[in-house]
């Protein structure tokens, strides 16, 4: 989580620098969902994620340097230049195809699963989406076709609009979905479905795992819904970091600027776990300080071998364009 | 070598697609099936039933559909999805051509999506507005999607069992007016590689390059003018993307006088593509002006006599191969 | 209902005479739905129906000859011969556009809607699809905005699949629909909804006309399934009469080919509102042999008109493209 | 005239037609609004707040949206729907190309759909393959539908305008990379009428034909090729649908030297069809094959270098023009 974090906060600065041009989203906030989620897949399952890839990626043990490279448009990067950051793909770590177009991937991720159903392989698919991927009627169709053909396909919906300005919104009826609560949906298609509160690790582990064992055990599609706060650095359209996170901001957050302290004090699902491993023991505040100074510092090895890695030759452009 | 019926020889190459290769799973509403609406199309049940766990009806939900053969490609398997009517292509465009079309590129040679997208273009005869697009020529303005364009039995074989072993997305389009015609097919199974031109009919004095049904309908008007000694040659690329320009350069060489026979809308469509190609690189050799003959800029109509009028009829390509001749 | 279903059956005979190519499909079995169900609008009402849409028309007052002349490609139909049986448009009537992509006019149906709330005319639309529309990703964002936005449409499901082969069946799970029953779809989107014997006229025109009148009193989207038996003459692709229809069948079916009996003598709506009118003394056999008559005698008649209706001027073919 | 930067007369023009036409519905998601994702965007709210009735934010379903609005435009309103990006058409393309666009010819003239799709199109920089689509081409291959192209802050202006009270479905399509580009604009209310083309630049050796972006792009490379003595005339259609090819084959008939810059991917797009048009009419008129820089056929890659070598850059254009007037 703070590897993700950590990633995060650089890339905006990299990016407020004038290392990579155009739009680009980040993962602060849901990394309390992104880490106990992925940690419940194998190796070989399947994943498709979104727009908002980077903490699926980390949280998968992706090379923060070759993604970096990737958003920088470097020759290191996982898809050599060519995707960018909202299509980061590592297949050997099962992430085949990263749409930026809102529930792209839901059909795909559906069909990764028929295929590992009907391959028999025991694999299944994970697709990641938002609460806005509700809205197209991608997302339904899929929906459908997973539950009438059982297929091993996990739903994750991040929804990141829990009382805040997004789209569906979490604990209140939302000006773009009718539909409410969320997991109403999928459950009229006769999927399993459950709502989790995503800023809740262990919460969160809980239920990817009991929904992968019910995916494993042949009982279908299984939807999750994880509600988090948006995090207000990503109000604008460009994030800016509030305040660097520090493990001490788990304890004090009276360094952040006003406008944006509520969020870290009570938000934060970074901070929170930080908290609760304290609290429980788990680690003390200076072994998750050393753990947090490690972390800083492969982000910083990472970034800079992105900078480092050159652009990659322009006749690539033309190349790979068929298999 | 046996004659065989278009839809024959079609069935042929699927039945033997799915015999020879677990991979491949057929999507396709089996009712209406891999037939369309002809009346063959009750003999696509024997396949169906051959195949109980590989030959599946979908719900009406192209999008999601097309998505879902992609996503299964690109996790190990060769899907072949029947979208029927090519206008149902629509529905699943951004599946087709912002997700399918990208994927290898887009990961940096990471993604193979092995996907074939069937459909069945142009004016069947009472299709309307809606159900008698050609989008070949928006598919054209999309990289990444392999297109092909069959138009003889014995290429509708070939071609679709290239197009089930291809790596790369690819979009088999064919032509319910097709499935009658007949023609010999060798016996021997055959793969006809992507982007090979046939001379379809050799001939001194135009070049008529067409495709699918075309192709048939410019053999027909060829041998009409033959008699009035006009001799046309007609080539038929059979793969759009890739494209064999060589062959129709050769051609164009040879006669200088091109006449393109095309059934999408006439702007954007394919005859534009390859009247801007061939006036590039064969400028030096034109004789006279490339003539298209396309569909008119106008929304299909119903009646059959406006059909008719702004379909590319033989009347249509006869006239522009005779004034290409002149 | 009895000019329907001659204008149907009559239809059938004149394609089988080679009078007109193509696909087409008719409305018989679902008479009892469309006659009642029109009869609740105003005047001014927006209508959008599909493929299936001469029971829609005829009900709402169209003139057969008209729609003949259309569906025979002639000069003197409704859309001068440029729509074909698919997209029958009588604006006079509030048949704008009739689209042969199936759920196509749902969202054009909530626009309609949308147009009339922001002018205050108090029209509303009314939307008549199939089962299978509820399958396309158009029908579920259709209702979602419709329901957000408290539009002033009636979707009008009719389900002609009970009991049979059809797609969303009626009184089972279908093999193509995860959603059951359909109602849930719409409900989910806090669509007000119900479900209604599609036979029955009497139950359609009341649920119908309640729809209706929430409509009115701004209440919003408000659906309707109507449940039929899938008429057996329309299990090949291509319909095919088993027995013309004759109000005797009402109490006599051994004229029926016996596979196709059982339909006639318990599913036919036409024929059991025929005996439910003698029973209940609103008219005797004599008097509804006589409307029959007439009714055959009008569609005779309007057949003979659309034949001898001139083919259009192919120059015609290339005007009307724009406004 | 005042000078005004482009977006400023496109919003001016905007909040002008919401004044105008109580019909008049803009639809947008309206946090990123009429602009995009420039930095400029935030100048729309003001717009938003003026009109809190008629500028409305949907749910994320273009198509059920683009359905809504033709929908609408049939029961009366003149909706203005904003894709934002263009790519996003893909999602509606069913209500666009197959409902919008037949409705009119269809019903036999009956029903009018007054309905306007504001789209951004091309290489905006790092949109990568899937948010860098033009799809002017795809839409000409579509009868039904006029299609605009601006490229000046005064075109932009009296293009909408002309838009806003078209009778048909009307594609706006105009491009993020456009915003900052100052020019004059009358101080009246002007509208531009469809289908006429614009010199934008007079020359001698060689004709220009450009749209949106690639006009500016064009004009640029014309500047400094002029210090090398080469006179190029940038001829800009301003609507493709209708198309004014009088204007152009003017120029054509003085040059006999033709290069068309496009942003479309090359096959079957715009500069295909303008390439076939101008062979057609002007054939003896040519000195020089018709010349096409367009976006090569590739998808759109992100890498900066790579974006730039797929792209009609100014480079390439240049070119392209010398070797015409060669
Ligand atoms: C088809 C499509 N429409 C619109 C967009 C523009 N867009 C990018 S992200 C986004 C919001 C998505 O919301 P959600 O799915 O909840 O994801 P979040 O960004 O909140 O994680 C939108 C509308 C898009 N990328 N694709
Ligand atoms: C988008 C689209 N996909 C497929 C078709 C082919 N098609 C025509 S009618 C039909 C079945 C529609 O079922 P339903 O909506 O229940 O209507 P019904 O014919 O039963 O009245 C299908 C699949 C089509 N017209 N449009
Ligand atoms: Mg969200
Ligand atoms: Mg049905």
């Amino acid at each position: 989580m703070l590897l993700i974090r950590h990633f995060e906060e650089t890339l905006i600065g990299l990016h407020d620098q004038g290392h990579f041009e155009g739009h680009f989203h980040v993962y602060i906030g849901q990394e309390a969902t992104g880490v106990p989620a992925l940690s419940c897949l194998a190796p070989d399952d399947h994943i498709f994620t979104t727009h908002r890839n980077h903490g699926h990626l980390l949280a998968r043990g992706a090379d923060p340097a070759r993604m970096y490279a990737e958003i920088l448009g470097r020759r290191d990067g996982y898809n050599k230049g060519k995707g960018g950051t909202f299509h980061i793909a590592a297949s050997h770590l099962g992430f085949h195809h990263t749409s930026g177009v809102v529930a792209g991937i839901i059909p795909l991720a559906v069909g990764a699963a028929y295929a590992a159903k009907a391959r028999k392989t025991g694999q299944l698919a994970a697709c990641l989406f938002g609460d806005g991927a509700l809205e197209e009627g991608a997302a339904p169709e899929s929906l459908n076709i997973a539950s009438l053909w059982n297929l091993p396909v996990l739903f994750l919906c991040e929804n990141n609009g829990k009382y805040g300005a997004g789209r569906a919104i979490g604990a209140v009826q939302s000006f773009s979905m009718a539909v409410y609560p969320l997991i109403d949906l999928p459950k009229v298609y006769k999927i399993n479905a459950r709502q989790v509160d995503g800023t809740d690790a262990d919460a969160v582990h809980q239920a990817i795992s009991e929904a992968v064992e019910r995916i494993r055990r042949g009982e279908g599609p299984q939807f999750i819904e994880t509600q988090t706060v948006r995090w207000p650095g990503s109000e604008s359209n460009w994030p800016i970091v509030p305040v660097p996170t520090k493990i001490d901001l788990a304890w004090d957050v009276s360094s952040v600027p006003q406008k944006f302290r509520d969020w870290y004090a009570s938000s934060d699902p970074v901070l929170a776990f930080v908290r609760k491993t304290v609290e429980c023991g788990a680690a003390t505040r200076d072994e998750l300080a050393e753990i947090d100074r490690n972390a800083v510092e492969r982000i910083d090895k990472a970034a800079k071998f992105a900078l480092a890695s050159p652009y990659p030759d322009p006749q690539e452009a033309v190349t790979e364009v068929f298999a | 070598m046996r004659e065989l019926a278009y839809y024959e020889a079609k069935l042929e190459a699927l039945r033997e697609i799915l015999a020879a290769d677990e991979r491949v799973h057929f999507i396709t509403e089996i009712a209406t099936g891999f037939l369309g609406l002809s009346a063959r199309r009750f003999q696509f049940n024997e396949i169906a039933k051959s195949f109980p766990d590989r030959v599946i009806s979908p719900p009406i939900s192209e999008l999601a559909v097309c998505g879902l053969a992609t996503g299964a490609a690109m996790a190990g398997l060769r899907p072949i999805v029947d979208l029927i009517t090519a206008s149902f292509a629509f529905e699943a465009w951004p599946q087709i051509v912002n997700e399918a079309a990208n994927a290898f590129y887009m990961s940096g040679g990471q993604t193979r999506a092995p996907v074939v997208f069937h459909l069945l273009h142009g004016l069947r005869g009472a299709g309307a507005a809606q159900h008698s697009h050609s989008p070949q020529a928006m598919l054209w303005n999309c990289p990444g999607l392999k297109i092909v364009l069959p138009s003889s039995p014995r290429d509708v074989k070939g071609l679709l069992k290239a197009a089930a072993a291809s790596d790369s997305p690819t979009v088999f389009i064919d032509h319910v007016l097709l499935f009658e015609y007949k023609g010999l097919v060798p016996d021997a199974s055959e793969v006809i590689p992507f982007g090979q031109a046939e001379i379809k009919r050799a001939g001194a004095d135009v070049t008529v390059v067409a495709t699918s049904l075309m192709v048939q309908r410019s053999l027909s008007v060829a041998e009409r003018l033959a008699k009035d000694g006009i001799d046309a040659e007609v080539v038929d690329p059979r793969t759009i993307v890739p494209l064999d320009l060589e062959t129709i350069m050769a051609s164009v060489e040879k006669t200088g006088r091109v006449v393109l026979v095309d059934e999408c809308h006439q702007s954007c469509g394919v005859a534009a593509e390859l009247a801007a190609r061939i006036a590039e690189v064969g400028f030096d050799r034109l004789k006279a002006p490339v003539r298209r003959v396309a569909t008119l800029d106008v929304p299909v109509p119903f009646s059959p006599p406006l059909e008719e009028f702004v379909s590319p009829s033989e009347t249509r390509i006869a006239a522009a191969i005779r004034a290409a001749a002149r």
